[in-house]
C-alpha cells in the first residue's frame, strides 16, 4: 500500500464527501450498512458500482470519525483495514497468480453482498407492509368454543420455557461470579503495545505472535487483534513500520520499517504527519 | 319453506349480479364490523360507520336474509346484531369454555429443568433450582402431560427421574428435545446475558426412551400413585 | 333470473334434507367451525366434520371463492384455514388496534433474514447483515412467536438453526413461506444462494457454509482479523 497514494485520494474525495460525514456513525447498522449508504451515493446500479471508489469514500469517512474522536467500533476499523487492503490490492498489478481469489473476485464479492443486503432490506419493507394481524386484518370477535377442539388447559410459550431456564441458571450461576475484567482492548492499547513490539525488531514477525506475548487471557485475542490490526495500519501508513501479507487470509507479519528512526514511533510526531 | 325460496328469489332478482362485485360495500363492511367485534353491536353505532344515505336496518336486515341458509347466521339480540352459528349446528359446539391457565413461575423452572437435564430428579431440580420445590409444582407438571416419570435412579431412596413427553415437543413446536438452544444460542439470543463463571455450561438434553445405567425401570405399583401422565382430567 | 330461481326450487324439491338453497350440506358445517373458531382450523380436523365421500379441499376452495368478495375472506395459513376480515377494511376496524409491536430496525431485518433464508443460523444471520447481532433481538423475535429453533446444522459446533412459525405466516397473512413477497425476485437475482465461495468472505463473523472440506479451520494462534470464515463457536 503506498500511503501517498492513499493520501492524495483521500484529499479529492473530502471535499464531495463532506454531507456524508456529518451522518452519526450511531445511525449505522454496521459497516456494510454505512457501506451501502455510501453506495447509494454514487447513485448508480449497485452492479456498476465502483468498489475503488467506495473503499475511498468508506475510509474518508472513518478518517474524519476519528478525527473527530467518535468511537468506532471495531468492526468498522476491520472493514477500513480491509477495505484498505483491497484497495491497495487493486490498484497494484496482481504480484503472484497465487491461489486465493484475486482483487477483482474479492471487489465482486463485497459487491455482492451489498446488493444482497439492499434486497434483503427492500422484501422486509414489503413484508411488513403487508396486512398485519390485529392491525389491519382480524379474526372473529367473539369466537364459539368448538366441541371437536380440545382447549389445551395449559399454556406456556417456548420464549417462557427458554427464558425461565436461562433466568435460573444464571441465578444460580451469579453466586460464584467475580468481577470480570475489562474485556475490551481500546486502540490506544493496541497501538501502545505494537509500537512496543516492533521497537524491538526489524525481523519479519507475524503479528499474531505479538499479541500471544500480551494477550494471556484468551477471551481478549478477538478485540486485542481487531485493534491491533487497526493500529498497526496506522503505523504503516504513517511509515514506522512494514505488514506483509501473502495472500488473504495468510498469517500477516509486520516489522518496524528499514531506516525509520527509533524516536519514530512517538506520538506527536505521528500526529503532525497526519495533520500534513 | 317455500316463503325462504321465495325470499331468496327476490333478493337474486333485484341484484343481478349479486356475489361477485355488484353487492353493496355496506354489506362488506357490516360483515367486517360484525365478525371482528367482540360483542353484538348497536344498530346505531352500526349506521354510523356505513356510508351516508344508507339505511342501516334494510342493510341488516338484507346480510340477515343472505345468511339465514348458511352455518352462520346475523341475529338480532334487541337493538344489537352478531354472527352466532346456526343452531341446526349447535352439536359442532361445546358448553365447556376452558380458559387456558398460565403455567405458574415455578412450574414453568421446574418444566425447563427436566426438559435440560432429563433424566433428573426431584432432589437435583432443587439442586440445579437452588430452591426447595413446592409439592404441588410436580403435580401440575404432571397434569400438563409435557413430562412423564421415567423410572428410577439407582441410588439411595431410589428416587423417580421425570423426563420430557412427546406432547412436551408438540406443544412447543420442537422436533426433538435436542433443538432446544445450549449455551452459545442462548448467549445469542440474549437470553442469558451477563458474566458466567468459567466451567459454566448447558447440558445437551435428550430425551431418549432407554434407560440410563444409573436408572431402574419403574415398577407397576409406581404407575398408581397418580405419578404416571394423566391423559385428561 | 328466473332460471336460478327454478334451480333452487328444482334442488330443494330433489333434496329437501339438504335444506337452504341448494347449497352443500358441507359449506355450512365449514362455515359454522370456521366462524366459530379462535385460532385457524387444520384441514385433516375439518376433513373429519364433514360427511363421508366429501373433499375437504373441494370444500374449502368453494368456500374460499365464495367469501373472495366479501367483508371477510376465507384464509389458508400453512394447512390451516381461517377467516379474516378483507384487509381493504382495515380502516374501517383500526379502532380495535392494539399498541402495534415496534419492532427495531435490526429485529425488521433479522426477521426477513430468517424467514427468507431459513434454515439460518445466526453466524448466517451475521454475515448477511455484516455486524454482530446485538443481544435481544433474536431474544425480541422469540417473543414475538415468529420464529423458533428448527433443528441443528450439520456442521462443527453444532449451531442452532432458524425458521419462522405458524404464527409468523399468520400475522403476515401467507398461505406458505413461499409467498413471501419478492421471494421469486431474490432468487432470481441469485441472492438468496447467499454463501459466497470460499475464500470470498468479507470481514465480519462468516458463515460456516463458506468453510469447504479442504480448508483447514484456523489454528488458535492464526491472526484471523476476523477476515477469514469464522466457526461457529
Amino acid at each position: 500500500m503506498s500511503p501517498d497514494d492513499f493520501e492524495t485520494t483521500l484529499g479529492e474525495e473530502r471535499a464531495s464527501s463532506e454531507p456524508a460525514l456529518m451522518v452519526d456513525v450511531e445511525g449505522f447498522e454496521g459497516p456494510l450498512d454505512l457501506l451501502l449508504t455510501l453506495a447509494r451515493q454514487q447513485k448508480v446500479d449497485l452492479a456498476k458500482i465502483s468498489i475503488l471508489a467506495l473503499a475511498d469514500q468508506y475510509l474518508v469517512f472513518i478518517e474524519a470519525a476519528r478525527k473527530l474522536r467518535l468511537e468506532l467500533a471495531a468492526d468498522y476499523l476491520v472493514m477500513a483495514a480491509w477495505l484498505a487492503y483491497l484497495k491497495s490490492r487493486l490498484l497494484l498489478p496482481e504480484a503472484e497468480p497465487g491461489d486465493g481469489p484475486s482483487a477483482e473476485e474479492m471487489a465482486m464479492a463485497l459487491a455482492h453482498r451489498l446488493r444482497r443486503l439492499e434486497a434483503l432490506r427492500n422484501v422486509a419493507t414489503q413484508l411488513m407492509e403487508r396486512p398485519q394481524l390485529d392491525r389491519d386484518v382480524f379474526a372473529r370477535g367473539d369466537p364459539e368454543p368448538i366441541a371437536e377442539i380440545k382447549q389445551p388447559e395449559w399454556s406456556a410459550t417456548l420464549y417462557d420455557l427458554l427464558s425461565a431456564y436461562a433466568v435460573q441458571r444464571r441465578r444460580t450461576a451469579m453466586s460464584f461470579v467475580r468481577v470480570a475484567k475489562r474485556t475490551v482492548w481500546s486502540l490506544a492499547e493496541a497501538r501502545a503495545t505494537l509500537e512496543r513490539m516492533i521497537g524491538q525488531s526489524t525481523d519479519w514477525t507475524r503479528v499474531d505472535q505479538y499479541l500471544i506475548a500480551y494477550v494471556v487471557d484468551p477471551a481478549l485475542a478477538v478485540t486485542a487483534m481487531a485493534s491491533s490490526f487497526a493500529s498497526a495500519l496506522e503505523l504503516v501508513r504513517e511509515g514506522s513500520a512494514e505488514i506483509h501479507q501473502k495472500q488473504a487470509y495468510a498469517p500477516i507479519y509486520m516489522r518496524k520499517r528499514v531506516g525509520a528512526g527509533n524516536g519514530n514511533g512517538s506520538a506527536s510526531n505521528l500526529g503532525a504527519q497526519g495533520n500534513a | 319453506m317455500p316463503s325462504v325460496a321465495k325470499k331468496l328469489v327476490i333478493v337474486r332478482s333485484d341484484e343481478p349480479q349479486s356475489e361477485q362485485g355488484g353487492r353493496p360495500e355496506e354489506l362488506r363492511l357490516l360483515e367486517a364490523l360484525l365478525f371482528a367485534a367482540s360483542e353484538p353491536l348497536d344498530e346505531a353505532m352500526l349506521g354510523r360507520q356505513l356510508p351516508a344515505g344508507v339505511d342501516v336496518r334494510d342493510a341488516l336486515a338484507r346480510l340477515k336474509a343472505e345468511y339465514a341458509t348458511r352455518g352462520v347466521n346475523l341475529v338480532r339480540i334487541g337493538k344489537k346484531w352478531t354472527f352466532r352459528t346456526a343452531s341446526d349446528l349447535s352439536w359442532l359446539l361445546t358448553k365447556k369454555t376452558v380458559e387456558a391457565r398460565k403455567l405458574s413461575r415455578a412450574a414453568i423452572e421446574t418444566l425447563a429443568i427436566i426438559a435440560y437435564h432429563q433424566p433428573v430428579t426431584r432432589a437435583e431440580i432443587e439442586e440445579i433450582r437452588g430452591v426447595v420445590a413446592s409439592v404441588g409444582t410436580l403435580d401440575v407438571l404432571l397434569k400438563t402431560g409435557w413430562i412423564r416419570p421415567r423410572g428410577r435412579r439407582k441410588a439411595p431412596g431410589r428416587p423417580i427421574t421425570y423426563g420430557t413427553t412427546e406432547t412436551f415437543l408438540s406443544h412447543f413446536g420442537l422436533e426433538e428435545v435436542g433443538d432446544l438452544p445450549g449455551l452459545d444460542e442462548l448467549k445469542g439470543a440474549g437470553l442469558l446475558e451477563g458474566h458466567l463463571p468459567p466451567g459454566f455450561a448447558v447440558p445437551i438434553p435428550s430425551d431418549d426412551g432407554a434407560l440410563r445405567d444409573d436408572e431402574d425401570p419403574l415398577e407397576p405399583g409406581d404407575l398408581d400413585l397418580g405419578l404416571a401422565p394423566r391423559r385428561e382430567e
